[in-house]
């Protein structure tokens, strides 16, 4: 039995502790996981990669798409050839899977954030603005769009001033950025970061300027590289889930499906705990983000 | 210019010298000598070695083993570019090797800086031997322009302060005066005269044959790579020179033609500002029109002007009764004009390119189908055919150009443009660089075209060229034009007033920027 | 070289002459088969099948059109950085027509795919002539054009898209993508008549020729009453076209298109190219060269993944085989390359 | 005095200064805070490591060449130390900073190698060699970033001179990323206008055929050449290191066109032997300006790219527009003889 789990990209810190979650369970399981993905977020590649593997003959793929409508119709060729295939991390088209893996629910994880922002900003009135990782990046999109839109609602008076500003992934970007936007909005009272290395630039910056006390930062980082922003108060609040358990819920949902055990809601997964199934019967929930504050920061290894 | 007393025993000397390149024997036992105080004048065919001799003596090459070069009463076997620089033997080549981006003191002064001890630049120095260098040639100038912001006759200048600067004792040129006018030519003379006075001998290569005996006391000709004579100059004369040269007889007398018959282009009061101003003249079917004047005096832009290069601001051109205005080569080309520019090896060729492909370049839509599709084998007989027409060699069309000899070279550009039939043909500077016998062929071809029906114009400095083929010889001086004489009048006094009169005194051009006292 | 013999030339008459007159095909082709071979050898019974093969046909025809577009520019010594950019500036409004059209949903599908399309090549030919303009016309350093040109590319992709992807397209559009004629994906049918079309155009006419003399002295070309503005904004427009069909391929088989598909390609079309033989500085190179190089690519990607190497090992055998087929060049034709300094 | 002027506005410098007024001078009028000293500290800092590597990047142009690899070279030399310093604690500055340097000028040398005595196109070689490195980086790290660096590089990547008390918080003053970058400018400065090394590039640079014929050595030139930029490289490197205080090997990832960018942009040409270091620092300026500059105007992320390449296309057009004319014009700048 052979299952094969493609993250959207190899070599980024996140996908590597899902990697490791991943593998675990293959371990545990005695079967062989492949975890394997491009080297750049780059759908194209992710493709051909599918294509290739559906090749070399495999039994289940778990698939983070870097773009869904790009990989569909590698999967329906999966599909085709009788391969089981599941989503994880971020949703593919719902034709194309049989089950839909979430580490959270997408528009809980939104709300959060901005219930996060409100409560490191102390006041939930003033102007704020978004570092995000791409602009092209669907399940950061999401987050701000269902952020956004829930802040609108709920919190009137909080404002954003401008686009969400692209850091490229990366810290150095986002902190110069940063930096910029603080210059451009001096009332700026909160910042959220959406990509692991987005809250960290935004928390350098802002604690480059000594406005720790000021400015709040949120937003969705990895617990270990966000641990010493935390400690100084740079960074309010990191939220996030454990992606080595995303790794393990994903290999074994790709199991019990090939071997014929029933998936049901409140389901005990070994090493990550109960899940919740939609009525759909399709999309899994694995529970609740995390949150990480200087206090718990370093209980976590990755 | 009387022979020198000075003139001693030989501070060069070359025994035996071979160089053989795969499958080419460049040089074949050669003994050379020069002595300190003589302009030694070298002297050859296109090929025939010269530039692969002063290689040797600069180090560049080693040649063959078993020959001696014996400098300043030491022998070796070869030299390096160290030794020879050292022993004062400094070649100035004909692209005056120097370096674009830097400044002109610092061209000057770079080799002696670099052989100076220390690792830093002492500024302070390169300053006062930049300035030494430029008075003792009797030049003053901004010392901090970038070197490729100077006229060609300028850069010349500059690549003769730096040998100064070596102390040089040998001072090698290979055909410094390619791209002088007669003026610029008068100067370096005399520069080159007061070298020799101060006791330095001088290596000079040229293919115009009257400079040679103008400038030099012995002379040393070369064919084939073998050493064929030398002679202190009372004992040569010119046709004696160019038989040794060519190992035949070569006709040198003039040949005019019919004159030409009805005007196919008139060109009236065309200005371009800063280029040429109020040029007239016309053109008639059959003849040969010289133009000459000095570097400078607006001839080749008045030329680019027909051929779409250099669109006047005002003024009319009228090709066969119709008023024409080219905006570019392509249009040119279409109206029926042929251009062979100045430059081949920048503007002519595409080096790298073999024969067939540059020599049906204007004329390669032609062998296209309607599909666009080039019939190659056409294309193959029609190279072929322009080969042999002109007598290009080697005759193979798949040889690449770069590897072709200049006269062969010059030949190509000529041949594609006769490829496309034009009514006019433009050349510039047509035999630059390129030896008698080749020269004799091109204008021979120059005139059996025009006794075809072709109008054709020649620009050349070279007045004894000018002489030669010209029906009608227009002479331009700063932009305008000085004079329009008939070629069989002409002489070469007259040509040479009329290119400088008043020019000695002239004003400035507008917008130059005067760096005299 | 003109000998002229009685007997046809055998077929290993003709070998040894092609060897001749072109080795550096030869050794790609060797290198190509030593490949091959090395592959089956470490996935037996999976690298060479039908179906593998099948796969490359799918997967190699969007970055080898790509490597052709890149090609043609390399040779008049150009380089073309935004070729990537503009395809997908192109595909994304396409895309944006075909979804519009098809949600109104009065049209029948052929048409949209027929209007989608043609605003996709339109949009290219006006990258082309953007590019075109500021390299002939203006005299910009091909590098510096496409760097600012690129990013104008992808910045409008952005702002029409702000990020997300477009999907939505007649089911019908997928098919050239993901279909197939007898078993050949149209995608690879596809490629091979571009690459027809672009040998012939490059080899055969005199706008071909003439991109090469430009690549070898521009001037003197000009010279020759060559206009060669247009020979050089044509090239940009050609290239345009070729990512604009490597567009149409990519967002059908992707069945969306987004401003960021495919940038790992830029520098890959690059790599090909300089491999199948094109010189950097311009006036050389042949597009089978080109194609020679994208299935070596090809292989060794495909290859790898069907054994399961890690993919960064991918990328370092790339950059290593590129080297030394280029060192290796260095040592065969040294005198060539003295020659042309 | 006014000849003095004209040669000031003839220099190749003077188009990328006119447009770097005219982005300070748009970007001042739409947020004042854009002069204020500390924005103007925050853009150098946050720019210090593409100014540095540029300096590296503009000896090789200089040469004639290009150097794709500096990403690749940046990443590695990042990773390496920084896996030293987390691995053994080591903490000695000097010898992490010297040891950055050597790490780069290493595969400088490697590079300078295949293109001065395998004659690869420097394009090909460099990119080839970026290709290896990020993919030998990323097998080898899998992307973790490097954190828990000692405090004593953290401290140091914070140090101002001159500081005081900023208005809203923290300190203001000169951030010592600024003194690196500026060594790092006199450096090449001096290298290029007062050594003999330096004055060989520009004329190698110039002409290759020339330098030859008087005696240099062409091969040892181009190589030194890499080497200086993998060695500024290093420099830039451990830089980056103190800004970040941590290593993200993923970063440099296309950095390559960045600094090529700001140097081209600085006026240096691609065909070799022109360009200056005070063009390359306006040339990242001018970068750091555009992107800070839109930022702080307040324009959408969406228009900020199209702006930028709309804005290089234009510096690089009116440079070459410029360029025309001046070639047209260049005979008449001339040195004569004084008669007799
Ligand atoms: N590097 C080389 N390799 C092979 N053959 C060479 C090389 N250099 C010169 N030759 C050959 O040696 C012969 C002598 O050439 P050389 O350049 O010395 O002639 P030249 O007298 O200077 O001619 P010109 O008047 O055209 O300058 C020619 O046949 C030429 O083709
Ligand atoms: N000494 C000078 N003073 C002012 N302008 C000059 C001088 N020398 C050259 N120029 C300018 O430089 C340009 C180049 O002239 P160019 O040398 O091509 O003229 P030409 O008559 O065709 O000479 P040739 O063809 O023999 O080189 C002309 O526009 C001319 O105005
Ligand atoms: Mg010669
Ligand atoms: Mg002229």
């Amino acid at each position: 039995e052979t299952i094969v789990v493609m993250p959207k990209l190899v070599g980024i810190p996140y996908f590597n502790a899902s990697e490791t979650g991943a593998i675990e369970a293959g371990k545990e399981l005695g079967i062989e996981v492949i975890y394997t993905g491009p080297t750049t977020g780059d759908a194209a590649q992710q493709v051909t990669m599918i294509e290739d593997l559906l090749i070399k003959g495999i039994d289940a793929l778990a698939i983070a798409p870097n773009d869904p409508d790009a990989v569909s119709p590698a999967l329906q060729k999966a599909i085709a050839d009788n391969v089981l295939v599941v989503d994880w991390d971020t949703p593919a088209s719902g034709d194309d899977v049989k089950y839909s893996i979430h580490q959270i629910d997408d528009k809980k994880f939104g709300e959060l954030i901005w219930d996060k922002l409100v409560e490191a900003m102390g006041t939930d009135e003033g102007e704020y603005a978004i570092v995000t990782g791409y602009l092209t990046a669907a399940n950061l999109n999401t987050w701000i769009k269902y952020g956004t839109e829930y802040a609108a609602a709920k919190y009137p008076n909080l404002k954003l001033v401008t686009d969400p500003v692209a850091s490229d992934e990366s810290a150095q970007e986002a902190y110069t950025q940063t930096l910029a936007l603080l210059g451009a909005y001096p009332n700026l009272k909160g910042i959220v970061g959406i990509s692991t290395p987005a809250p960290i630039g935004a928390a350098m910056a802002v604690q480059e300027k000594g406005l720790q006390d000021k400015v709040a930062v949120v937003g969705s980082s990895l617990p270990k590289d966000s641990s010493p922003y935390l400690k100084d108060g740079s960074l309010d609040f990191g939220i996030l889930w454990d992606p080595g358990k995303l790794g393990k819920l994903t290999v074994y949902i790709a199991h019990y499906e090939l071997n014929g055990t029933p998936i049901t809601d409140g389901m005990e997964i070994p090493g990550v705990g109960p899940i919740t199934l939609w009525e759909d019967g399709k999309t899994i929930i694995m529970g609740d983000p995390s949150v990480w504050t200087a206090e718990n920061a370093d209980q976590f290894d990755f | 210019m009387s022979q020198n007393e000075n003139v001693s025993k030989p501070y060069l000397r070359l025994k035996n010298i071979s160089k053989t390149f795969p499958g080419v024997k460049a040089l074949q036992n050669i003994d050379f000598d020069v002595r300190l105080g003589e302009v030694h004048a070298l002297i050859g065919e296109n090929g025939a070695g010269k530039s692969t001799l002063i290689k040797i003596l600069a180090g560049v090459y080693k040649p063959d083993a078993g020959g001696i070069l014996e400098v300043d009463g030491v022998e070796y076997p070869s030299l390096t570019t160290k030794e020879s620089m050292h022993h004062g033997i400094i070649a100035i080549y004909q692209d005056f090797s120097l370096f674009p981006t830097l400044s002109v003191k610092e061209n000057i002064a770079f080799s002696e800086q670099m052989d100076s001890k220390g690792w830093l630049m002492n500024w302070r120095e390169v300053e006062k031997t930049a300035r030494q260098a430029l008075d003792n040639l009797g030049v003053k100038g901004d010392l901090n322009i970038r070197a490729n912001m100077l006229s060609t006759a300028k850069q010349q200048l500059v690549a003769i302060a730096r040998a100064l600067v070596y102390d040089a004792k040998i001072l090698i040129m290979d055909e410094p005066t390619s791209a002088l006018s007669s003026g610029e030519v008068d100067a370096l003379f005399q520069i080159v005269n007061k070298l020799r006075d101060q006791g330095m001998g001088i290596i000079f290569i040229s293919h115009k044959l009257d400079e040679l005996f103008r400038i030099s006391d012995r002379m040393t000709v070369l064919r084939d790579g073998l050493k064929i004579a030398t002679a202190p100059k009372s004992e040569m004369t010119r046709k004696k020179l160019i038989s040794l040269m060519v190992g035949r007889e070569v006709s040198d007398e003039r040949m005019l033609g019919e004159g030409g018959s009805d005007v196919v282009l008139e060109v009236k009061n065309i200005c371009k500002k800063g280029n040429f101003e109020d040029v007239s003249f016309t053109l008639k079917k059959g003849e040969i029109l010289g133009i000459t004047g000095l570097v400078g005096a607006g001839r080749t832009e008045t030329i680019q002007a027909l051929f779409g290069l250099n669109e006047p601001d005002s003024g009319e051109i009228w090709l066969e009764g119709k008023k024409i205005s080219p905006k570019s080569p392509a249009e040119a080309e279409k109206l029926g004009i042929a251009f062979v520019p100045e430059s081949r090896q920048t503007e002519g060729l595409i080096l790298q390119q073999n024969v067939e492909n540059n020599i049906t370049l204007p004329i390669l839509e032609k062998f296209a189908n309607k599909l666009m599709r080039i019939d190659f084998k056409k294309r193959r007989t029609r190279a072929e055919e322009l080969i042999k027409q002109l007598d290009v060699r080697p005759n193979y069309p798949h040889m690449e150009t770069s590897k072709l000899s200049g006269g062969n070279q010059q030949k190509i550009v000529i041949a594609k443009w006769l490829a496309t039939n034009p009514k006019i043909l433009i050349v510039d500077e047509p035999t630059n660089g390129i030896d008698v016998g080749a020269k004799t062929e091109i204008h021979k071809l120059l005139r059996s075209l025009a006794d075809q029906g072709m109008a054709v114009i020649m620009v050349s400095s070279e007045l004894p060229e000018i002489l030669a083929v010209s029906d009608r010889v227009l002479v331009m001086r700063q932009g305008r034009v000085s004079a329009i004489v008939d070629g069989a009048d002409a002489d070469q006094e007259l040509l040479m007033s009329h290119s400088v009169q008043g020019g000695l005194h002239g004003h400035d051009k507008k917008g130059q920027e005067a760096h005299h006292e | 070289m003109e000998k002229v013999n009685n007997n046809p030339p055998t077929i290993g008459d003709r070998v040894i002459q092609g060897i001749r007159k072109d080795p550096r095909m030869v050794f790609l082709a060797l290198v190509l088969i030593g490949l091959i071979v090395l592959m089956s050898i470490l996935a037996p019974g999976r690298f060479l099948t039908v179906r593998n093969f099948k796969n490359m046909g799918f997967q190699m025809a969007e970055f080898g059109i790509l490597a052709i577009g890149m090609s043609v520019v390399i040779m008049t010594g150009g380089i073309n950085l935004s070729l990537v950019s503009s395809s997908m500036l192109g595909a994304i409004v396409g895309a944006y027509l075909m979804r519009a059209l098809n949600q109104a949903g009065t049209m029948s599908d052929w048409s949209i795919i027929l209007i989608g399309i043609a605003s996709i090549l339109t949009v290219s030919v006006l990258c082309g002539l953007v590019n075109g303009f500021f390299v002939a016309y203006v005299g910009v350093v091909p590098m510096l054009v496409t760097l600012g040109t690129q990013t104008v590319f992808n910045g409008i992709s952005l702002n029409i898209t702000r990020g997300s992807g477009i999907s939505g397209f007649p089911k019908v559009f997928q098919k050239i993508g993901s279909g197939t004629l007898f078993d050949i994906p149209y995608t690879l049918l596809i490629y091979i008549v571009v690459i027809l079309i672009a040998w012939y155009l490059v080899q055969k006419t005199p706008w071909g020729v003439h991109v090469y003399m430009v690549g070898g002295n521009e001037k003197a070309t000009r010279y020759s009453g060559v206009n060669t503005k247009k020979v050089l904004t044509l090239v940009y427009v050609f290239s345009a076209v070729m990512a604009g069909i490597a567009g149409i391929l990519m967002i059908s088989r992707y069945n969306s298109a987004k401003a960021d598909y495919g940038s790992s390609y830029t520098m890959m079309a690059i790599a090909a190219t300089v491999l199948g033989g094109t010189d950097i500085n311009g006036g050389s190179g042949k597009v089978w060269g080109t194609v020679m190089a994208v299935l070596i690519l090809q292989v060794l990607s495909s290859g790898f993944n069907i054994i399961g190497i890690n993919r960064n090992i991918t990328d370092i055998v790339t950059g290593l085989i590129l080297i030394a087929v280029l060192s290796i060049n260095h040592f065969t034709s040294k005198e060539k390359i003295r020659k042309s300094k | 005095m006014s000849n003095r002027v004209k040669q000031i506005l003839k220099a190749r410098e003077a188009s990328i200064v006119i447009m770097l007024a005219v982005v300070m001078v748009v970007a001042f009028l739409m947020n004042n805070t854009f002069l204020s000293f500390e924005n103007q500290m925050d853009v150098i800092k946050s720019n210090a490591v593409l100014g540095i590597a540029a300096m590296g990047m503009l000896v090789v142009i200089l040469t004639g060449g290009i150097d794709i690899s500096i990403g690749g070279q940046l990443a590695l030399v990042t990773v390496l130390t920084g896996q030293l310093m987390k691995e053994t604690g080591f903490d000695n500055l000097i010898v992490i900073y010297l040891l950055g340097i050597v790490i780069g000028g290493l595969i400088g040398l490697l590079n300078g190698l295949m293109i001065s005595h395998l004659s690869l196109p420097p394009i090909i070689a460099t990119l080839g060699m970026n290709t290896i490195i990020n993919g030998f980086l990323k097998y080898y790290t899998n992307g973790a970033w490097i954190n828990q660096l000692p405090q004593k590089i953290i401290d140091f990547g914070m140090i101002k001179l001159f500081s005081k008390p900023g208005e809203v918080g923290g300190q203001v003053g000169v951030p010592i990323q600024f003194i690196l970058f500026l060594v790092a400018m006199i450096l090449t400065w001096f290298m290029l206008r007062w050594t003999k090394l330096g004055r060989s590039i520009m004329a190698m640079g110039g002409n290759r055929v020339s330098a030859e014929r008087v005696g240099l050595n062409n091969k040892n030139l181009t190589t030194f050449a890499y080497v200086f930029s993998g060695m500024m490289a290093g420099l830039a490197a451990i830089t980056y290191t103190s800004i970040m205080k941590s290593v993200d090997p993923n970063a440099f990832i296309g950095y390559e066109m960045n600094v090529i960018g700001a140097v081209v942009l600085g006026g240096a040409l691609l065909s070799g032997g022109s360009g200056s270091v005070l063009g390359t620092f306006l040339g990242v300026m001018m970068f750091a300006y555009i992107s800070n500059g839109l930022t702080l105007a307040r324009i959408s992320t969406y228009w900020q790219s199209i702006i930028v390449g709309i804005i290089i296309l234009l510096v690089v057009s009116f440079d070459m527009v410029k360029l025309h004319r001046e070639t047209k014009r260049m005979t008449k700048v001339d040195i004569v003889p004084i008669g007799d």
